[in-house]
């Protein structure tokens, strides 16, 4: 079999680049092929080649995360990794970024993202239980970033209501840093029966490759290598035609889909994703260890006179692959056609290890599978620290604080990183299913699990404001605080997922801030025995040179062992005492404002120590926390985050509707500094909850921490119309309610003329 | 013999699991109803459930109502057999014809999926059965296109007739406008037909089942049925 | 076209139109939003497709309860 | 008249053509569904009109990333 070489000269450099691939890539894979790639196998290679479907920057790294435990059943490298739930029940997760996307279009770029996910899912045969999304937008007060988080919200909900698959929690973030780059990370949790999960491989030469779904349109070609540079006037003019997602199509294919797994004649399954039919097939023939051969012109397209290179890169959404057994196809397709989707019989798998393309029967490509999937050269760009020293070694407590204590703890209120985000997850439906047992709105998502005493918890967290500083800290700290927002509802974490949204890669610093981002997840998951099981990479999230600031977003599940002993984040009882567990903070005067939603506010910078974060602590505190929960010691718990242990008693009050009164947990150690009572205010330090009981359980409480070995002081109380912390400040609860739960609706409402 | 719940299946409908649950729960057998047969399988009460009926892109329920299903649906009906559509349900049978009136996209153009209290505006009807008028239930809704609308003369006689099964009301049972979550005229958050067996409603009774999600006042829809009917199907 | 009967109300038109006046158009003095559904259809006869595509309109595409319907054909 | 690219996937199309097919109309061969939007503009000069209407729908009506538009104005 020949291949006409004669029509491919040796690429330019620009079209190499709108390829995505370097001239020594382009030359490894010529190296490796004994001949140079035709203009189609050069699109393959570019789109398998690519950061988003390679991993080929960060592949190295990512090896570093622990991975496996004795839940695991699949960790990263399939569809989403897996945990074993018991009884028979797994349950399968992954959080992907659609930031690039989302920037050309929000609402489809939102929505697609919603899509593919929601794919992946049913994929491998789990039905799709719960969404949850990472949202982060430029300065909330400019309109067209007010826009585009209104169109965000727009489609995720979109999608996910049409589905019917419940939007369960999130996290909604604004600062300017994202004000080019917005980004939208979407997370999907399925459940399956362990029969039931189905594997994206391809195997037994002679079976049938149906495609199924959506007919095949020009869009979204090229768009695993757009996502995989950066975002620049330049790259306007190579946008792909921009995916409009089918909700309603997606539906039925899952629906179709799920009915079909556990079919002895099913063999494999996979979605398309980036790079459409040509991951997806690669992919499922790779890790079957087969081949395939795909005859081009038997794929329905939506447009005439589409090239084979158009098709096989297209990423049109809403469309699925499989291999059945040989001679089942037409019971396969009549099952679709039920549900009134149309499939094609497009290829067959084949001994030989090669992908091959075939157009009216003459040979398109032909490239082994080896160099398709896994030939790309890895990359080791050059790391190296920013020298930050500077801002580390500076005081933020020596800032003159613009505000009055009680001023400020109001503006934090109604700082949009720390409001109310009912107007955000009002508009998903959170319900559908009828699981939800807590929904959006508190710590963590819990969803009852049919016919079970025990339930899932979920949550999404970002790492802490001060990453630029210290990523590895600050991811560690995400990690923690994954694990405290699952301790308040009661459960323990079972896996992580994870996004990591970085800038340039090439950019020395950027490789030394994803380097040290994943070396902090690797601490922290290692040392709290979480499995990091999937995860997702979106680098060059940059604009004109600026890059983010690095923002890994983590999912974590978690399982409480008793749905019935599920605790929420609001006080419950006028009279219980508040107590704060946990170490009260670190450095000379405990108090670190470091990297803090205060800094930012006040003074817009970022400056001072990363808060300290004591891993051992963290353990020991989550495990005390569950503890006093199963004993039914407690009547709210919540973790000081954002904003911290000022804005953590308001919550509690707010979503309780009950005021409370409070000492200052901590005292200086010699003379004050400036800033202190803002610092002991809003200071972010990390592993502390603040819990109510009843006075009854006091003395029982104060035995468990301290069995626990965990810090515990009783502070105050619960009741009144005031919030206060005594000494330091004190706001009127029905105030602080009309900011907090305003602070995102009136800049939403706001009309277009108070723009930017 | 347990009462038989018949629940619709158009492609896009997603609260078909949720009312099997209500309806187990309440005691009865849930029948999945296949958009595409002709045939209610012998069902006493057929439900309309929730979702989006073949993507609801032209208008909500649009298409849905031209499926072989809904034939059979009418029939049921015009014998008197009772007919529940929730959300995308009540959609459809406006849509259908078999009530009246329109449901637009919602005044904030937005999305909500919220709780809600409902006033229970009359009770002689099968699912209203044990419901006294007055009554407050809390049940959410979910939908972008809950908006009811209806000329004059037909609101003035949904209104005589008292057709309005429930509104959207406060947790005083005031009907203002902040506690209408999608701008429906006069705060309707159901209808009923003339005769009384076809009830649309835009809340979501199947999702308020359960303390343990928040509710359970919408659970008496379905017993109430049940009541209703047990005499008459022995 | 299909668009809202003028005695709807019709937030969405009220939105076009606030958002035109608030980025400088005020000569806007009102603002409708509908659908425009764009058929092609087989057959060669006119008249006869205009009568068909009335029926679907009355049928499918507009709702006579909200919707008010025009339409064109013209031939490719 | 806001409507999608031809190069861009209309779902609301597909299912329209689909219904219209299943109702009994065989003869629609595609369709594609758009927004069309109706505005009342105060101003005599309808070659202004004409270029300000432009304007709006570049700025603000269409989506240029998967929407073109076209308008007509009629004096009233
Ligand atoms: N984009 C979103 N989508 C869904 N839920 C969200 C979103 N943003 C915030 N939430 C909800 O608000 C809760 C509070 O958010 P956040 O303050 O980030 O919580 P925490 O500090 O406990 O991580 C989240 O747990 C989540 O349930
Ligand atoms: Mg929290």
């Amino acid at each position: 079999m020949t291949l006409a070489p004669a029509s491919s000269p040796v690429p330019s450099a620009a079209e190499l680049r709108e390829l995505a691939l370097t001239e020594s890539e382009y030359q490894a894979a010529s190296d490796q092929l004994g001949r140079v790639p035709n203009r189609l196998e050069l699109g393959m290679l570019g789109a398998l080649w690519s950061e988003h479907c390679s991993y080929k920057t960060s592949k190295a790294l990512l090896r570093q995360l622990p991975s496996s435990g004795p839940r695991v059943v699949q960790g990263p490298g399939e569809n989403a990794g897996v945990v074993d739930l018991g009884g028979d029940l797994l349950c399968c997760f992954k959080i992907e970024s659609h930031n690039h996307p989302s920037a050309v279009e929000p609402v489809q770029g939102a929505a697609t993202g919603v899509g593919g996910i929601l794919r992946d899912r049913f994929a491998m045969g789990a039905r799709p239980v719960a969404l949850l999304d990472g949202i982060r937008f430029g300065d909330a007060d400019d309109l067209r970033q007010r826009q585009r988080f209104a169109r965000v919200v727009e489609g995720i909900g979109w999608y996910g209501n049409c589905v019917g698959v419940p939007t369960v929690g999130g996290e909604t973030y604004f600062d300017a840093a994202y004000q080019h780059n917005c980004l939208v990370n979407a997370m999907c949790v399925g459940l399956a029966r362990r029969e039931q999960l189905v594997r994206a491989q391809a195997a037994g030469p002679g079976n049938p490759l149906l495609l199924v779904g959506a007919d095949t349109g020009r869009d979204g070609i090229h768009g695993a290598t757009f996502a995989s540079v950066q975002l620049d006037e330049a790259a306007e003019g190579r946008r792909p035609a921009v995916q409009v997602g089918n909700p309603f199509l997606e539906k039925c294919l899952l629906e179709a889909c799920l009915e079909l797994v556990g079919d002895p004649d099913l063999v494999g399954l996979q979605d398309c994703g980036a790079a459409g039919l040509t991951s997806s097939c690669a992919e499922m023939a790779q890790r079957g260890g087969v081949g395939l051969e795909i005859a081009v012109d038997q794929v329905s397209r939506r447009e005439a006179q589409m090239t084979p290179y158009e098709v096989m890169l297209s990423e049109s959404q809403e469309r699925m692959v499989l291999v059945v057994r040989r001679g089942m196809e037409g019971r396969f397709q009549a099952a679709f056609r039920r549900w009134g989707l149309h499939s094609d019989v497009i290829g067959r798998v084949i001994e030989e290890p090669i992908f091959r393309i075939t157009d009216a029967s003459e040979v398109v490509a032909s490239l082994p599978l080896q160099v398709l999937v896994s030939g790309f050269p890895e990359r080791h760009p050059e790391a190296s620290p920013p020298d930050v020293s500077a801002i580390l070694a500076a005081d933020p407590l020596l800032r003159t604080p613009p505000w009055s204590a009680a001023e400020a703890w109001l503006r934090l209120l109604a700082s949009p990183n720390c409001a109310d985000t009912k107007w955000v997850w009002r508009q998903y439906d959170h319900q559908v299913g009828d699981d939800t047992v807590s929904g959006p709105g508190g710590d963590a998502a819990v969803l009852r699990l049919r016919g079970r005493s025990d339930a899932l918890a979920l949550t999404v967290d970002s790492a802490h404001r001060s990453a630029p500083l210290d990523p590895r800290r600050a991811t560690a700290i995400a990690v923690a605080e994954a694990v405290r927002n699952l301790a308040c509802v009661g459960a323990e974490p079972l896996g992580i997922t994870n996004c990591l949204n970085f800038g340039d890669p090439d950019r020395p610093e950027i490789m030394w801030q994803l380097g040290e981002a994943v070396a902090g997840l690797a601490d922290a998951a290692r040392a709290m025995g979480i499995p990091v099981v999937s995860g997702n990479v979106s680098l060059y999230n940059q604009f004109e040179g600026e890059g983010i600031p690095p923002t890994p977003t983590l999912g974590v599940v978690g399982l409480l062992p008793d749905l019935e002993l599920r605790l929420g984040a609001g006080f419950r009882r006028e009279g219980d005492l508040i107590g704060l567990v946990g170490p009260p903070g670190a450095g000379p005067d405990a108090v670190e404002l470091g990297g803090s939603e205060y800094q930012r506010l006040a003074h817009g910078v970022l400056e001072g120590r990363v808060p300290e974060l004591d891993l051992e602590q963290e353990m020991r505190s989550a495990a005390a926390i569950r503890a006093a929960i199963e004993q039914r010691l407690l009547n709210s718990a919540h973790d000081c985050s954002l904003g911290g242990l000022a804005v953590t008693l308001a919550e509690s009050a707010l979503l309780g509707g009950l005021g409370a009164q409070i000492s200052p947990p901590l005292g200086p150690t010699g003379e004050r500094p400036p800033g202190w009572s803002v610092a002991a205010l809003f200071g972010e330090s990390q592993g502390r909850y603040l819990v109510s009981f009843s006075p009854a359980a006091l003395e029982e409480i104060t035995r468990l921490f301290s069995d626990h070995g965990t810090p515990f002081q009783n502070l105050g109380q619960v009741g009144g119309s005031v919030i206060v912390v005594e000494g330091l400040a004190e706001i009127n609860l029905a105030e602080a309610k009309a900011v907090w739960e305003g602070a995102i609706p009136e800049r939403q409402e706001r009309p277009w003329s108070a723009g930017a | 013999m347990s009462l038989r719940f018949g629940i619709a299946v158009f492609p896009g409908t997603w609260s078909d699991r949720d009312c099997a649950h209500a309806v187990e729960l309440s005691g009865a057998v849930a029948v999945p109803l296949w958009h595409a047969d002709r045939d209610l399988k012998g069902c006493d009460v057929v439900i309309l459930p929730g979702g989006f009926a073949y993507g609801d892109y032209l208008r909500t329920g649009a298409i849905a109502r031209f499926a072989p299903l809904m034939e059979a649906v009418q029939e049921h009906a015009r014998a008197g057999g009772p007919v529940l559509g929730i959300c995308n349900g009540f959609q459809i049978l406006c849509e259908a014809g078999m009530l009246p009136g329109a449901l637009l996209r919602n005044a904030s153009l937005q999305f909500r999926c919220q709780p809600c209290w409902l006033r229970v505006e009359r009770a002689s009807s099968p699912f209203l059965g044990t419901l006294q008028p007055g009554q407050l239930l809390q049940v959410p809704v979910s939908h972008g296109e809950g908006r009811f609308y209806a000329d004059e003369e037909t609101m003035a006689r949904l209104n005589a007739e008292g057709r309005v099964a429930f509104r959207y009301t406060d947790s005083s049972g005031q009907a203002t406008a902040a506690a209408n979550p999608n701008g429906s005229l006069e705060s309707v958050a159901g209808i009923l037909n003339e005769r009384g067996n076809v009830l649309g409603m835009m809340p979501h009774p199947e999702r308020a089942c359960e303390l343990l999600l928040g509710s359970d006042h919408g659970l008496q829809l379905f017993p109430a049925v049940l009541q209703q009917l047990a005499p008459r199907s022995g | 076209m299909v668009s809202l009967k003028e005695v709807v109300n019709d937030p969405q038109g009220l939105v076009v139109q606030e958002a035109l006046h608030a980025v400088g158009y005020p000569e806007v003095g009102g603002a409708r939003v509908g659908k425009f559904i764009r058929l092609e259809l087989e057959g060669p006869d006119q008249e006869k497709a205009g009568a068909r595509v009335e029926e679907m309109c009355r049928r499918l595409l507009c709702n006579g309860v909200i919707e008010d319907f025009s339409f064109e054909l013209s031939p490719v």
